[in-house]
């Protein structure tokens, strides 16, 4: 339902601003936030924070692993797993066709990347949602692939994180993309049984379906600064109050304020805040 | 009885069936052949409408105002209903019910969402759209379920969960996945079904069961046709071929693997026979409660688990 | 804290109209809430509700017992725990001088009848708070006799069911009332534990440390129509809010929309009530 | 530093002193001797109010505006501390703080009430006066715990829970009751320190535990002494007898067998060297963690109720 506003978002600026990170030879971007132009290698050096304002810019899964992991220790698992349009859905375009399309943009299945990783050499089930991909929507893919994580963890007893970034579920699957909320969070239930952390870093944005299972259940839920992270999106509360919203709702500060994250984390800090938690409570020693 | 708009040819038909027999009986006329040659053909036009019933029919089906509301199932089911109130912290949402009852002697806990039949009570029960509230007072009753050794029956029947300002504040999204969690974790037999409409993770928030039946007319989506249609048609006036293409209805669910099986209603629709629905979910509750009454908690845990685990179509 | 409002109340009329119906030959008793002037023995068969408006009387403990349980059934317990002026406290009185009284008015040790019934010949273990008795405050005795109430629960592995009605702490006992809500609070830890039903019968007044213990922690909370129930009493708020307080506000229905009981039970189905839950959660069949 | 009423001779003496120290330096005099007779007349002053205190002046340094607050304790006292944030319901209550820290190696989840130390922060703080979701809060973060297999330091310092009308709306005395008896089934140790105002069910509602410790000059009451006299004697102005009466102060405490220790403070109170405060219970923790180290969650437990069932004066 939220995922409404994800597409009208689309429309306008702020994923183009983020793609254009992927173009070679595009040496140059605006910040979205304060309108600076940034060098992209100044921007990448400073983990996609704009180093004007601290406007957190989206990431591509892979340097997100790189940005908080061991270096070179990410282990992908269940790349192979790729969608299928079993409902023949098609809207102004075939959901095969789509497919088609995300897999040529992002060179990649679907719209999550999971795997092993270290974090000061202790070992971690993660998984890494990629908002690129089709809105980062949840199918039988991103569903399998979150459960599969959180089940690793639960079977070498480790800890799970997972980054969210994710329009909510994926219509062209239907009723099946509704029922990866129930397995995903399912999955959590018996890693939660089992006494394993599960940390949840929400990214910019989170909303539906993704919002209403796992992304929600943390021992800890991180959130980046400014990510919109919600249930219903905007649109379609503003649709049903007729009222234009106040500024700030549902972006992470808010969520803090309600009470829903454990605290607003720069990316910048990001890696230091899990090292300490997870630390904490499954003691990793940040060695 | 409000007619579909797909009804209208039938509705006609009764209309001059009823005007015959007025007339026949004011000017003592016998029009009885005639009657009869309409009531055979309306019964034809009947089988033909209900048979072959779109997925935008079924929706209006499934949002008919008369069907049958969850309290008046639980009433209807089970003796000595007892509403109990309250999420112990917030407030007490009149868009989700629960509570106990007996089934022919089988105590349960019964949740479900709560429409309205007519505008007031609608608007009382903000049209089966809960608030975190609801699902939290919910999760309180099923957790005394399970602490109590009682199996939980729910109904499914809203439009989703509310899109407002405060259930958003106050966590609309959690309040789902917690039940999501904690419904997988339960070691007491969970049987649901989908009496009306099942929208989105409005619905799911309390669906997570060993057992889940779809009612003939009901539909269960990832997001309202409506909604659909506008998002990837970019116009919701393709809302019926959004209702098509989301595959909606019980046999879609069915046969997706995400349904167990379908509660037959009567041609029309559940809200001709409140009674007759309400004796085939009985049936189908006894059974299930009977197969699931010598499983271990945990062998429920593990089964539920394995249900939902299993859902999913990839490629590998 | 909250005690204020019932030391306040009964300076006015609440307790005295009440008492009244102690006091031999006083055969007739205006209604508080309707002004009616009712026969007393009419009052007492319809349980002490006003049979013109239904408003509910207070009403003592034995009285309690017997509309409720089945006859005779109740055998007290722990009749012999008295309260002791440990601290020496005294006020505009001695503690020592107010427990005489109260013990000489209710002839009664403390401010809780406690011991066990039966409820359609399953047994139960039932406490009733007395109100008479210095407003029900909780001191050591009365929170002793819960505590035991409940472990008698757990002992027996019957249902336990309390009626609270009570100002809150006893002041004169300094700490050691206020810690009575930890020793009752924890004995339904037990109790919970166990998977026994904890009924939770909330009558006129149920504020201040028996509302934050006991009262409200019943697997079914069931409140007496227009009982006051209040964590701070309507006094404390408003002299700490300087405004008045809204009609109805921490009566029973307050608090069934504010999700805090399970239903607001007229006093002539309560029985009937009573007996359809446990028999649902526990199978003590109403034969 | 804000004197306290009753600190009023020595503040006098003090300023003497601070003027002879002038005037000796810009007038050249020797006043030394002058100045050392007055030193050591403040230092018997001194000796005299603080060692002979009265409850409603131990009440006063409780509340005095510079005693060290519960996040200050947590970083002055854990390495790496990291509050964490939030109900999961409803709000982030800033009344009561949490987190995770290290003392010496020992992990421990911190809980505690927050006072502000001006008037800024403490309308912030709403004078260390909790809603339900801080109770709320410090639930889940004890559940964490719990989880983790963590130990739970607590730290009481509030007038009590806030009497407001949203609070009663959202359950108060729910949340206060709730929070006594989850914390009487935790499995892991739970230590508290009453570290300045230990006010009724609010200052309990975080208080259950294995061990309890009066800071020396905190006090731990069922009513305020102001509360207690303005109902028990009509009139407000009896604080001081009622401060008396109620037996709040640290040495009471003891004696009466609800607290299990004392934690000294410098002369005057922890205001005045909150370091070496923070190091005394610094060490009462670690020796509690670890005698209670090798304990089964069932003895955790079991010792914890018992030490609470014992509590009660009656004859019978
Ligand atoms: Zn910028
Ligand atoms: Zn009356």
């Amino acid at each position: 339902m939220s995922i409404i506003d994800w597409f009208a978002k689309r429309e306008k600026n702020t994923v183009d601003t983020t793609e254009k990170l992927n173009i070679p030879g595009h040496l140059w971007i605006k910040c979205d936030h304060c309108q600076e132009i940034l060098f992209q290698k100044d921007l990448k050096d400073n983990a996609h924070v704009c180093p004007k304002c601290g406007f957190h810019f989206r990431m591509v899964a892979m340097d997100r692993l790189a940005l908080i992991f061991d270096p070179a220790s990410f282990v992908p698992e269940d790349e192979n797993l790729g969608p299928t349009d079993f409902l023949s859905f098609s809207d102004s375009e075939s959901y095969t066709d789509r497919i088609r399309k995300a897999q040529a943009k992002t060179k990649r299945q679907d719209a999550v990347v999971s795997g092993m990783a270290t974090l000061n050499h202790n070992p971690i089930s993660v998984a890494v949602m990629d908002f690129s991909y089709m809105g980062g929507s949840m199918g039988s893919v991103v569903g399998e692939k979150i459960t599969r994580t959180i089940e690793r963890g639960l079977a070498k007893r480790c800890p799970v994180v997972v980054f969210t970034s994710s329009g909510g579920a994926r219509m062209q699957e239907g009723i099946m993309s509704l029922m990866q909320m129930a397995k995903t969070s399912g999955a959590l239930d018996l890693l939660g049984r089992a006494g394993i952390p599960y940390v949840s870093v929400l990214c910019d944005p989170t909303t539906g379906g993704t919002s209403a299972s796992f992304a929600i259940l943390g021992d800890f839920n991180f959130a980046e600064p400014g990510a919109l992270i919600s249930f219903a999106g905007p649109r379609v509360i503003e649709q049903t109050i007729r009222q234009k919203l106040p500024d700030g709702f549902q972006r992470a500060e808010f969520l803090l304020s309600h009470g829903m994250v454990d605290r607003v984390v720069d990316r910048r800090e990001l890696r230091a805040t899990l090292s300490l938690v997870l630390d904490m409570v499954w003691g990793c020693p940040a060695v | 009885m409000k007619l579909l708009p797909f009804e209208k040819p039938l509705g006609e038909l009764y209309e001059k069936i009823e005007q015959l027999k007025t007339l026949s009986r004011e000017s003592d006329i016998d029009l009885s052949s005639e009657i009869k040659k309409i009531e055979k053909r309306a019964e034809a036009v009947r089988e033909d409408i209900y048979q072959n019933l779109t997925p935008s029919q079924v929706l209006q089906i499934a949002r008919h105002p008369n069907r049958p509301d969850s309290l008046s199932f639980f009433r209807l089911i089970s003796e000595d209903f007892i509403e109990l109130h309250g999420d112990r912290a917030f407030g007490d949402d009149p868009a989700i019910v629960g509570g106990l009852g007996r089934i022919d002697g089988r105590r349960v806990m019964w949740i479900g969402h709560q429409k309205g039949h007519d505008t007031k009570e609608n608007i009382r029960r903000n049209f089966g759209m809960p608030n975190p509230e609801g699902y939290r007072k919910a999760l309180r009753l099923m957790q005394m379920a399970n602490k109590f050794g009682l199996p939980i029956v729910t109904l499914i029947d809203t439009p989703g969960a509310y899109p407002g300002i405060e259930a958003e504040e106050r966590g609309q999204a959690e309040a789902i996945a917690r039940n999501l969690r904690e419904m997988m974790g339960f070691g007491v037999p969970i049987v649901t079904f989908v009496i009306g409409e099942g929208g989105s993770g409005g619905a799911l928030g309390i669906g997570v069961a060993n057992r889940v039946y779809m009612l003939e007319n009901a539909v269960y989506s990832v997001i309202s046709p409506e909604g659909c249609a506008s998002i990837l048609f970019r116009d919701a006036k393709q809302a019926d071929i959004a209702a098509k293409n989301l595959k909606i209805t019980a046999k879609d669910i069915v046969g997706l693997g995400v349904a167990d099986g379908i509660i037959p209603e009567p041609l029309g629709g559940a809200h001709h026979d409140w009674s007759s629905v309400s004796l085939a979910i009985k049936a189908q509750i006894l059974r299930d409660l009977a197969e699931m009454s010598t499983q271990t908690p945990e062998t429920l845990r593990q089964s539920r688990y394995a249900k939902f685990r299993a859902m999913g179509v990839f490629t590998s």
